[in-house]
């Protein structure tokens, strides 16, 4: 797919609680096609300490609208810069960069996403429930607080909250609920975003069940477009760039992702 | 419209704005974001006799206006290169050129002597200043009889223009330029990667998996510019600036400093279209200042 | 509370931080912005045998991230400081140390020997690596034989605490160290800062006097980590931290990587409270990590 | 004077023109006590490219609204992200910084400015006013748009007006101005300030005339409190640092510059 180098405008910056961002953005010109997975490359203007472009997941994209959405987690000087900014200024961003999700069709799909890992599933859940799939969604978070967005995921199926303090859902680790238990048999595909640890252990749930699965990966990145070769996760062909050959992933074609932890972890990046 | 084509040695640039080894890919990276034969030419990732699988992940640190990165000499090895990747790099009309690597002086001899028989490959810069890979690399470039060796073995094998590509990590890089240029060198390319390192003082880590690092970007561009000025004061062959240039300004610098070429490296990746505004912004200083050629820059730092 | 004080050789200091020589004066600068008696200790500006003037107007250029300076050691020589300066130093009740320079070994001896009769100075830091002056600084401090020589010479002359501070612009930094601690140096503290030069591209003019100056602040900061990292491997005497550091995170960092104290230069003129600050960040980081002292950092980096 | 770090709160930020900036700032304690001739070290946030803190003259105060003014010229990226700076934000400072100028008493002056060298002279009028000096003001630019604040010096004395292209007062240099001929033997002393061949011209005017005069000196600094000695000038008792020991400076004591060029100097930095 074509790349794009582009000035977006912000149109709206919304605090979806103390440290997660909703940025919308616009342009006069119609946004390319981008397909769920696939992620932007931002330059954040005016931090010293962010040098490089910083990496983040399509969240959402409204065609009709010509806009899309960044989900943005603060946690370091970068994310600070992006969570202030206002209505009307400008982002250089590139995108769509990456390959996306393989969308099933006419399935039974679960999605399972924890802490920030959800910013991808938005448009994932919306493409896939469009395509005809029966949807279902399993969102973790420590709290109450730090599950983002869940009526909204509602529209595209049924959704499954776990959270470690059980403020709202069953209590415990995302990976522990039991959905991914009793019934995760009925589906037929699963796509996981989130920590490491997690996506571990979604993916060896998976696995053990012979059930297809996608991870995205968020190794640190410098280009975003294959050019630096910073970014490169073992796989069974040798080291592949997270940025071109990812962020979407099989789990069973990494490296030392098979032997995955059946323990919990934490959702703390 | 003044004149911006730079002679280095035999080769004729369109203009002096190349790209650095490793930070531009095979230019293909770059085809959606910038005309890439508008550049004087470009300089592709490593080529080593062997396919290398690099080092592991995490190979990137963000610095204060810069980068450490661990790449470690990733590629597929020469063999594939010519199958695979040259025919590819043939749709490109400007100077092709491949940077070439590897642990020995027989393994840069075999990529020498490969990459001399590609039409299309206009030049060689030897990268013996690669600070990421455990044998070879940046010693070869920290003292003179092993630069010097590695540089006549090639110069033997391989006709074109050949450029050596400095290690800044020295006391006299000047003494290097004067070792390679002897050993028969066209022209010399600098700086590689400063040698250094990052700690995550929360996790206690290094932050590479290799624990030390290149440092590039606009951070090292003081520490390059004087080297370039040192050694163009001395040698006699030509000169190619290499160091945090992210923009016009700092293009020129480097020229009046003594250099013919400069090439940008880790600016691309903050901004891809780098090359093609240096290219614009060169232009616009020669017409502001009423200069007729580029090459009339070179050297030019009014003391 | 956790134990800040640390120790380097017979010195304790109650803290880690130090000023950087040349980068806080005499230490009064800074009297209306801090008790500077809450530091660890303060290094004072250069003290040679003979008043000098120092280099001409322009001393100074801004890079990114960092400065470029060109001082050249200009101060009014080992007696004046003795009977002006020194009486005004006993203010100070926290470790205070000398920074002694020259052009020749004999110079070196002279302000050595007289600073070895201040009972204030509780320590001489040997700055054999001074970019900014013609004859001797860096020169002393880019080979083994001459850095040997230079230490040893002090050494002789002088009973205290003997601090060699080192270049970065060497190729072996480690070769350098070894040599001082072989030749009497109870301790090492670097990086002094990286040769660097600056051109102004519409003036065609270098921006310093000197042409070239040294460069630091944050730029330089991977490569001075880097460089403790590898001298505080292999020598046994404690290695100050230098370069860059403008936070509790770098001196951490510069601490893990197996610094025993800190220096704080540049970032004393971004933000003149910089060292109080980072000393609070040191006590904060233990106490965050319930770390009962700070010297169990020093060298804490898990590989 | 005792020194102080202080962040100060924007109160207003005017726009004298395209590129000259009135930032007026003020604080919840009282300022410091500063005089005329001073400077303040101002530390610019969000400008990558600006690592060190930036001079700027005290332009006035108005100690009974307890707030000062600082006159911008937009010259790179430090100055631009001043001029942009908006109400209610904050400005880290240090002040007041150096030594300000000799304040003659009940006698007859004249103060030079040219360019931006204008921003010390408003604080120097009005001081030099109320010490009951009979007061005139040169002040010197490239067109009329150049002329800042010519109306607001009317309420300290006489102002004359030089452009270089004759659009507002006498045609030509400041440093040609007929105040500067046949009345000059009337001052008893001249402030000057503003580019180096300007100051240098009015300098050898003034010792010409044996006029005492003060000059101010902008050198390039590091930290502004002699702690760098990297803004020295020559002095006849050697390098001083122009920070601690000026920036006010009388001319005589300045080495190489009893040869001052009697030429014309443009107004140009
Ligand atoms: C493909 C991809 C998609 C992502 N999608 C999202 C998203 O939709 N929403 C979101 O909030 N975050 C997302 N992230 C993570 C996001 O890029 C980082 O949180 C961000 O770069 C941190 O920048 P900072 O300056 O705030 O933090 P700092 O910690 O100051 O960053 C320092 C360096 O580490 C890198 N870094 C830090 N954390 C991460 C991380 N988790 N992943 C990758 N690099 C990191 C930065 O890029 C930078 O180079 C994604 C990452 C990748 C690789
Ligand atoms: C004592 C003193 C008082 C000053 N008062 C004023 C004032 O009231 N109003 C005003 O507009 N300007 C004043 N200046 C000049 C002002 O400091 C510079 O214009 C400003 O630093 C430029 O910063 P920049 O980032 O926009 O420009 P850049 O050109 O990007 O700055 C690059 C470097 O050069 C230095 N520099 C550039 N121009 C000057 C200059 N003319 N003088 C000193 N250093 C310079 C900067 O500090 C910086 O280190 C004063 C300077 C001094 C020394
Ligand atoms: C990610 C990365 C990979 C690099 N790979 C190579 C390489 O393969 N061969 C080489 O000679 N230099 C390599 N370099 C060094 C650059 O070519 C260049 O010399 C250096 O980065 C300094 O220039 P810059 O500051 O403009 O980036 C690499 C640099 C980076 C950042
Ligand atoms: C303006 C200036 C003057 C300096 N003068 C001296 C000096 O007199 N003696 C010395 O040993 N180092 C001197 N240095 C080097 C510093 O002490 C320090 O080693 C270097 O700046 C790196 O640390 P930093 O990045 O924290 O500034 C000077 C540095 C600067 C910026
Ligand atoms: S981030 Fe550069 S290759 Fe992936
Ligand atoms: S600016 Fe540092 S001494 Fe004057």
């Amino acid at each position: 797919m074509k790349k794009y180098i582009l000035d977006l405008k912000v149109l709206s910056n919304r605090a979806l609680n103390q440290n997660h961002h909703l940025l919308e953005l616009g342009s006069d010109e119609p946004l390319p096609v981008m397909v769920p997975g696939q992620f932007a490359e931002v330059r954040v203007d005016g931090s010293p300490s962010t040098y490089l472009r910083r990496p983040f997941s399509i969240h959402r994209v409204d065609r009709g609208a010509n806009t899309m959405h960044l989900l943005i987690k603060t946690v370091g000087e970068g994310t600070r810069h992006l969570a202030e900014l206002k209505k009307n200024e400008s982002l250089n961003i590139l995108l769509p960069l990456g390959n996306g999700f393989t969308l099933a069709r006419n399935s039974e799909v679960l999605l399972v996403g924890g802490g920030c890992g959800v910013a991808p599933l938005y448009f994932l859940a919306e493409q896939l429930f469009r395509q005809g799939n029966k949807v279902s969604i399993l969102i973790g978070g420590r709290s109450a607080g730090d599950i983002l967005l869940a009526g909204e995921y509602r529209a595209f199926g049924n959704v499954y909250i776990a959270t470690e303090d059980g403020t709202l859902g069953e209590k415990g680790m995302v990976t522990a609920h039991s959905v991914l238990k009793k019934e995760v048999a009925s589906f037929k595909k699963i796509y996981c975003c989130g920590p490491d640890g997690m996506m571990r252990a979604v993916a060896h749930i998976a696995a053990a069940n012979k059930i297809d699965c996608e991870v995205s990966l968020e190794n640190t990145m410098a280009c975003g477009i294959g050019a630096c070769l910073c970014c490169v996760v073992e796989t069974n062909q040798g080291n592949q760039c997270v940025c071109t050959e990812g962020p979407v992933f099989d789990p069973l074609t990494l490296k030392n992702w098979s032997a995955a932890v059946e323990t919990g972890c934490s959702l703390d990046q | 419209m003044p004149g911006l084509e730079v002679k280095l040695h035999k080769l004729t640039l369109k203009n002096p704005v190349l790209t650095a080894s490793g930070t531009f890919g095979y230019g293909e990276e770059f085809d959606d974001f910038i005309d890439v034969n508008a550049l004087g030419g470009i300089i592709v990732k490593a080529t080593t006799s062997k396919h290398r699988e690099g080092n592991p992940y995490p190979r990137m640190a963000e610095t204060p206006m810069g980068m450490l990165n661990a790449v470690g000499l990733q590629n597929k090895g020469v063999d594939y290169f010519v199958k695979n990747i040259y025919p590819k790099l043939l749709k490109y009309n400007n100077c092709v050129i491949a940077n070439v690597s590897d642990s020995t002086v027989e393994g840069y001899v075999e990529v020498a002597e490969k990459m001399n028989r590609l039409d299309h490959i206009q030049a060689i810069e030897l990268n013996i200043s690669c600070p990421n890979v455990k044998e070879g690399g940046m010693a070869f470039g920290t003292s003179c009889p092993s630069a010097s060796a590695v540089t006549r073995a090639v110069r033997e094998v391989y006709d074109k223009t050949l450029i050596v590509k400095l290690s800044p990590n020295v006391t006299s890089i000047v003494d290097i330029a004067l070792a390679v240029e002897e050993a028969g060198a066209d022209a010399v390319s600098l700086i590689n990667t400063l040698l250094g390192m990052a700690i995550n003082a929360e996790t206690r880590r290094p932050v590479l998996s290799t624990v030390t690092g290149g440092l590039s970007g606009p951070a090292i561009k003081p520490v390059a510019l004087r080297m370039v000025w040192q050694v163009s004061k001395v040698v006699k062959i030509p000169v190619i600036g290499i160091g945090g240039i992210s923009s016009a300004t700092d293009a020129i610098e480097f020229l009046l400093a003594g250099a013919s070429a400069i090439q940008v490296g880790t600016a691309n990746f903050t901004d891809p279209r780098t090359t093609v505004k240096i290219i614009a912004g060169i232009e616009d200083y020669l017409r502001r200042h009423s200069i007729a050629e580029v090459k009339e820059l070179t050297g030019g730092l009014l003391l």
